[in-house]
C-alpha cells in the first residue's frame, strides 16, 4: 500500500519529547533509542514510511516545529 | 589529599552531575572538612548545559567559584570544551568516552577516559553513569575512601530511591575498579 | 554543635524561623526560591504563618500589617522583587514597624540577569523609597555569617522598631556550605510591643495606630527628627565591619559580600609575591563602618574599592576618606562573579602605573 | 510523482530553537499563533509584548516587533503601546504566574477599558520558569513546591477562573478557554486565536484566549502523560468554551 506522504525530521531540533508519537493514527513513530542528536536528546524516527497518509498531527502536536509534511500527488 | 581539592563536574542537565557534586561535599561535611558546592544555574530546566564547583580544604575556602580547578569531570562533550583549559598544569581530566569521542588532550595534564553510559547500561540503568564516574574520581584522587561516599548514598537514597542504594554502590565500585 | 550542609537558601529560612520569624510573607523569584520553598514546608511545623502573596508588593503590605500587629515577621526576594517593596519599606520605616527583608542580589537593571551582583548598594543604604528613612543592612560573606545575622536581626528590628535588610547574593543563595545552626543562641521569645496594633484596645484602654501620616508639616518633621535620633543611635551602635591584613599593607581593599570573599584569595596570592595588600570588609553597609578607616598605619597609601558593580559602595568610601588616601576601583556587573586573578592583575597594574 | 507541502514550519515564528522543555505545550501554542499572524498576514506589522515566567524568551521567537514586560504588566505595556499605534497589531503572551498572580490588576484593567489587544494566556497550574511554586490555577491537591502537602483550600484559596472572572468585567469583548491536548483541539484553539485577532482587527474591543497548557518537569509528569492529566484534572476545573463574545455590534470608537 503506497504512502500517501511523508514527513521531514529536522534531526537537530528534536527534544524526544515523543508527544507525536502518541497521535500517528497509523503508528508508525519512535523515538530512537540508538543515537543522541546535537541537543543531547534521543531523536524521532520513522519505522514505516510506506504506511503514512501525511494526516499532520504529528506536526501539529509537534512543541518544536521539527516535522515538515509533505503529501504525493498522483 | 593534599590541603585543598577543587574541581569542577559538568555535563548536561538530566546526567546527574550536581548530584555529583553534592555527594563529594556531603562526604566532605561528614568529615569536619570545610567545603563549598556551587550550581551553575542557568534558565534551562533540561537539556541545558549544567556544571557544579565542589571545593574541599582542611583550611577556610576563600573564593567559592572554581576558577583553576585540580580536576575537572566532563560527562559530554560541550563540557569537556567549556571547562579544559582552567585545570592546572599536572591537573586531572576524567571523560566520559562512551559521548567523547575524538579529542586532543592537553599534554600537561593526567587525562582518564571511562565510558561510563556503556557502563552503566552493562549494569542495568543508564542513571547510574555519574556515580561509576564518581567511583572513577574517589579511586583516581584519592579524595575519599569507598565507605565515606556510601556512607552518603545511604543518605540520599531513601524512601522512593532506596531501591536505587545498592545499584549505586555497585556502580561507585566499579568506577573505582575502572582506574585501578 | 555538629555542622550541617545546607544551600543558601534554605539555611537563611531555617535561621529566620531559630531567630524568632513568626510569619513570612513572600513570592517566587530566581534565585532566592528555595527560601519560601523551605518556609512553605517548615513554618507549618512549628505552627507559623506561611503565605505566597499575588506580589512582591502585597507581600511587603502583608510584612507592614502583620509586624504591625505585633508579629515577627520576614520577607524575601530578588532586586527587582525588591525594588517593587520600596513604597512598603518606605511605610514600614515610617511607622517603625519592625521586620526582616532577604536580598538576594542578581544583576540589574530591569529584568536583568539571574547571576549575583551587587549592583542595588545605593537602593539598599539611600533607600529605595520616599522619605528620610533608613532601615539596618548587613552584607554577610559566607553562609555561617549569613545564618548568624539573620537569627539576631529579628531582634535588633525590634529593639530599633524598624525594617533590617540582609544584603546577600545570589551566589550565597545558590551555594551550598557546612553550617553550625546553633553558633549563635536561638531566639524564644519577642518583647512585648504595647504599640502594636493588636486588637486589645479595650482590654490596654488606649488605642493603637500604625500610621506614617502626618498632614501638619510641624508633626511630621517632628517625628522625621525622632526617627534621626534612631538613625544616629544605630550609626553609633551598629558600624560593623572586619579587618584582614591591614597592620602593614600599602594597599587597602574595600569589599563586602561575595566580593570580600573572593578578595580573600586575591589577598593570599599577592601577598605570597610579596604584595603588601590588606581589606576593609563593611559587614554593615548601613551605617557605612566609617571607624574601620580612622586608625589604618602609615603605610596604607591607597584604597581599592572591589564591587560586583560598577561602582555604589565607593561613593561612601569617597565621603569617609576625606582626601586621605588615593582611591581606586574594580569592578565587575551584570552578574559576572570576577575571578581572584583579576583583582591581582589590577593591583599589579596599580603598582606598575605608581612607578 | 511530486509532492506537496501540506504542513511547515511558518514565519510567524522566528527561527529560533525554542527554549522550552522537551514536551511543554507552550511551543504547540506559539506555533498557533505564528501560523494565524502570519495567514491574516499581520505579522509584519505586529507588535507583541512578552511576560516574565517561561515564555519571557517569547521576544526571541515572534517574528515581530517585540516588547518585553515587567511580570504581570504586559497588558500595561500593551496598552500604551495600542494606544500610540493604534492601526498596528498589539498582542501580549503570558502565564498563569504572570497575569492571574502579580500582573491581576492590569489584565482586569486592561479589560475593563477594553483595549483592543489580543491577549493570549497560558494557564499550566505552575510556575514553571522559578521552579514550580503554586500559581493562582494551582489545582486543589496539586503539590507544588510551595505547596508541598498540596494546595489547602484554607490556606491558599481555590484555583482562579480567569475566563470567568473577565466575563464579568463589562470591557471584555471576546473570552474563550481552549486546549492544544490533541489535533483535533489544537484545530479548534487555532479558530479562537483566529476569531480574537479578528476582534481586534475590526476594533470590536479587548479579546483573550486562555489555553490549558502541560508543565511536564515541573509537574513531574512525561510529556504524553501531561496531556493526560491536564485534560483529566485541569479542564473538569477549567471548562473548555466560550465565556463571552460581544461581537454582536461594532464597538463604537
Amino acid at each position: 500500500m503506497a504512502a500517501k506522504g511523508r514527513i521531514i525530521i529536522e534531526q537537530d531540533k528534536c527534544k524526544g519529547c515523543d508527544l507525536c508519537t502518541h497521535f500517528c493514527p497509523v503508528n508508525i513513530l519512535q523515538l530512537d533509542t540508538s543515537t543522541t542528536n546535537a541537543l543531547g536528546y534521543t531523536p524521532l524516527k520513522v519505522t514505516d514510511p510506506d504506511k503514512c497518509i501525511a494526516c499532520s498531527f504529528c506536526a501539529m502536536m509537534c512543541p518544536d516545529g521539527v516535522i515538515t509534511v509533505e503529501r504525493f500527488s498522483k | 589529599m593534599n590541603d585543598s581539592e577543587r574541581l569542577v563536574v559538568a555535563g548536561f542537565g538530566g546526567q546527574g552531575v550536581m548530584l555529583m557534586g553534592q555527594i563529594l561535599s556531603q562526604a566532605a561535611t561528614d568529615e569536619g572538612l570545610e567545603t563549598v558546592w556551587i550550581p551553575s544555574y542557568g534558565p534551562e530546566s533540561r537539556g541545558g548545559t549544567a556544571n557544579c564547583f565542589v571545593t574541599i580544604s582542611k583550611t577556610p575556602i576563600n573564593a567559592p567559584v572554581v576558577t583553576v580547578s585540580d580536576t575537572l569531570i566532563a560527562m559530554n562533550q560541550p563540557s569537556l570544551e567549556k571547562f579544559e583549559k582552567k585545570v592546572k598544569k599536572g591537573g586531572r581530566i576524567l571523560v566520559n568516552a562512551s559521548l567523547i569521542k575524538e579529542h586532543t588532550y592537553r599534554e600537561d595534564v593526567e587525562v582518564l577516559k571511562i565510558p561510563v553510559n556503556a557502563i552503566a547500561l552493562e549494569l542495568g540503568n543508564l542513571k547510574v553513569a555519574n556515580m561509576i564516574m564518581l567511583g572513577a574520581y574517589i579511586g583516581a584522587s584519592g579524595v575519599f575512601k569507598p565507605e565515606a561516599l556510601e556512607k552518603v548514598f545511604a543518605q540520599k537514597f531513601t524512601g522512593k530511591k532506596a531501591a536505587l542504594l545498592n545499584l549505586n554502590k555497585k556502580a561507585l565500585i566499579r568506577g573505582i575498579k575502572e582506574v585501578s | 554543635m555538629a555542622k550541617v550542609l545546607m544551600k543558601g537558601n534554605e539555611a537563611m529560612a531555617l535561621a529566620a524561623i531559630k531567630g524568632g520569624c513568626d510569619a513570612f510573607f513572600g513570592y517566587p523569584i530566581t534565585p532566592q526560591n528555595e527560601l519560601p520553598e523551605y518556609l512553605s514546608k517548615h513554618m507549618k511545623e512549628h505552627g507559623r504563618v506561611f503565605v505566597q502573596a499575588e506580589s512582591e508588593v502585597a507581600a511587603i503590605n502583608m510584612v507592614y500589617g502583620a509586624g504591625g500587629s505585633g508579629a515577627r515577621v520576614l520577607t524575601s526576594s530578588s532586586s527587582p522583587g525588591i525594588a517593587l517593596k520600596q513604597e512598603g519599606i518606605s511605610y514600614l520605616a515610617g511607622s517603625e514597624v519592625p521586620c526582616v527583608i532577604i536580598n538576594v542580589m542578581r544583576g540589574g537593571p530591569g529584568l536583568g540577569g539571574i547571576q549575583p551582583a551587587q549592583s542595588d548598594y545605593m537602593q539598599i543604604t539611600r533607600g529605595g523609597g520616599n522619605g528620610d528613612y533608613h532601615t539596618l543592612a548587613f552584607a554577610p560573606e559566607n553562609l555561617q555569617e549569613t545564618v548568624d545575622i539573620i537569627k539576631e536581626s529579628f531582634s535588633l528590628a525590634d529593639e530599633y522598631r524598624n525594617p533590617v535588610m540582609i544584603a546577600a547574593d545570589g551566589l550565597l543563595g545558590q551555594m551550598m556550605e557546612p553550617v553550625d545552626m546553633e553558633r549563635t543562641k536561638n531566639v524564644e521569645e519577642a518583647p512585648d510591643k504595647p504599640w502594636a496594633a493588636t486588637g486589645e484596645s479595650g482590654k490596654r484602654g488606649y488605642r493603637n495606630k500604625i500610621v506614617s501620616l502626618f498632614l501638619d508639616p510641624n508633626d511630621l518633621e517632628d517625628h522625621n527628627l525622632k526617627l534621626q535620633s534612631k538613625y544616629n543611635r544605630m550609626k553609633r551602635e551598629q558600624q560593623r565591619y572586619e579587618l584582614i591584613h591591614t597592620e602593614d599593607c600599602e594597599i587597602v581593599f574595600v569589599a563586602y559580600g561575595s566580593m570580600a570573599r573572593i578578595a580573600r584569595s586575591a589577598i593570599d596570592a599577592l601577598r605570597s609575591q610579596g604584595v603588601k595588600v590588606g581589606m576593609i570588609r563593611p559587614i554593615s553597609i548601613w551605617p557605612f563602618p566609617k571607624k574601620a578607616f580612622d586608625n589604618l598605619p602609615k603605610s596604607v597609601h591607597t584604597l581599592l574599592t572591589l564591587e560586583m558593580s560598577l561602582g555604589q559602595m565607593i561613593e561612601d568610601v569617597q565621603i569617609v576618606n576625606q582626601g586621605r588616601y588615593t582611591l581606586d576601583f574594580f569592578g565587575r556587573t551584570g552578574g559576572v562573579v570576577p575571578e581572584p586573578e583579576e583583582i591581582v592583575e589590577k593591583v599589579l597594574s596599580m603598582k606598575e602605573g605608581a612607578k | 510523482m511530486d509532492a506537496k507541502t501540506v504542513y511547515k514550519p511558518g514565519k510567524g515564528l522566528t527561527n529560533r530553537n525554542l527554549s522550552y522543555c522537551p514536551g511543554c505545550t507552550h511551543g504547540i501554542i506559539h506555533k498557533l499563533v505564528g501560523e494565524v499572524l502570519e495567514e491574516k498576514n499581520l505579522i509584519d506589522n505586529t507588535i507583541g509584548v512578552a511576560s516574565v515566567g517561561c515564555s519571557v524568551m517569547s521576544y526571541e521567537f515572534f517574528n515581530c516587533d517585540m516588547h518585553q514586560a515587567a511580570h504581570g504588566r504586559a497588558p500595561a505595556v500593551a496598552t500604551g503601546v495600542k494606544r500610540v499605534k493604534p492601526d498596528k497589531t498589539v498582542f501580549t503572551y503570558q502565564g498563569d504566574g504572570d497575569l492571574a498572580s502579580i500582573g491581576l490588576a492590569e489584565i482586569v484593567h486592561a479589560a475593563h477599558r477594553g483595549e483592543n489587544i489580543t491577549v493570549i494566556f497560558v494557564n499550566n497550574a505552575i510556575y514553571g520558569m522559578t521552579g514550580g511554586q503554586m500559581a493562582p490555577t494551582t489545582l486543589i491537591g496539586q503539590k507544588t513546591t510551595t505547596s508541598p502537602f498540596g494546595r489547602e483550600k484554607a490556606q491558599a484559596g481555590e484555583p482562579l477562573r480567569i475566563s470567568e472572572l473577565l466575563a464579568t468585567v463589562p470591557g471584555a469583548t471576546y473570552l474563550e478557554r481552549v486546549s492544544v491536548h490533541d489535533p483535533k483541539h489544537v484545530k479548534k484553539a487555532k479558530k479562537a486565536i483566529e476569531k480574537a485577532f479578528d476582534v481586534q482587527e475590526k476594533k470590536q474591543g479587548f479579546s483573550l484566549i486562555e489555553f490549558i497548557s502541560t508543565c511536564p518537569v515541573q509537574w513531574g509528569i512525561q510529556p504524553y502523560e501531561a496531556t493526560r492529566w491536564a485534560v483529566d484534572n485541569m479542564i473538569p476545573y477549567f471548562p473548555l468554551g466560550v465565556f463571552k463574545d460581544a461581537t454582536g455590534g461594532e464597538k463604537d470608537e
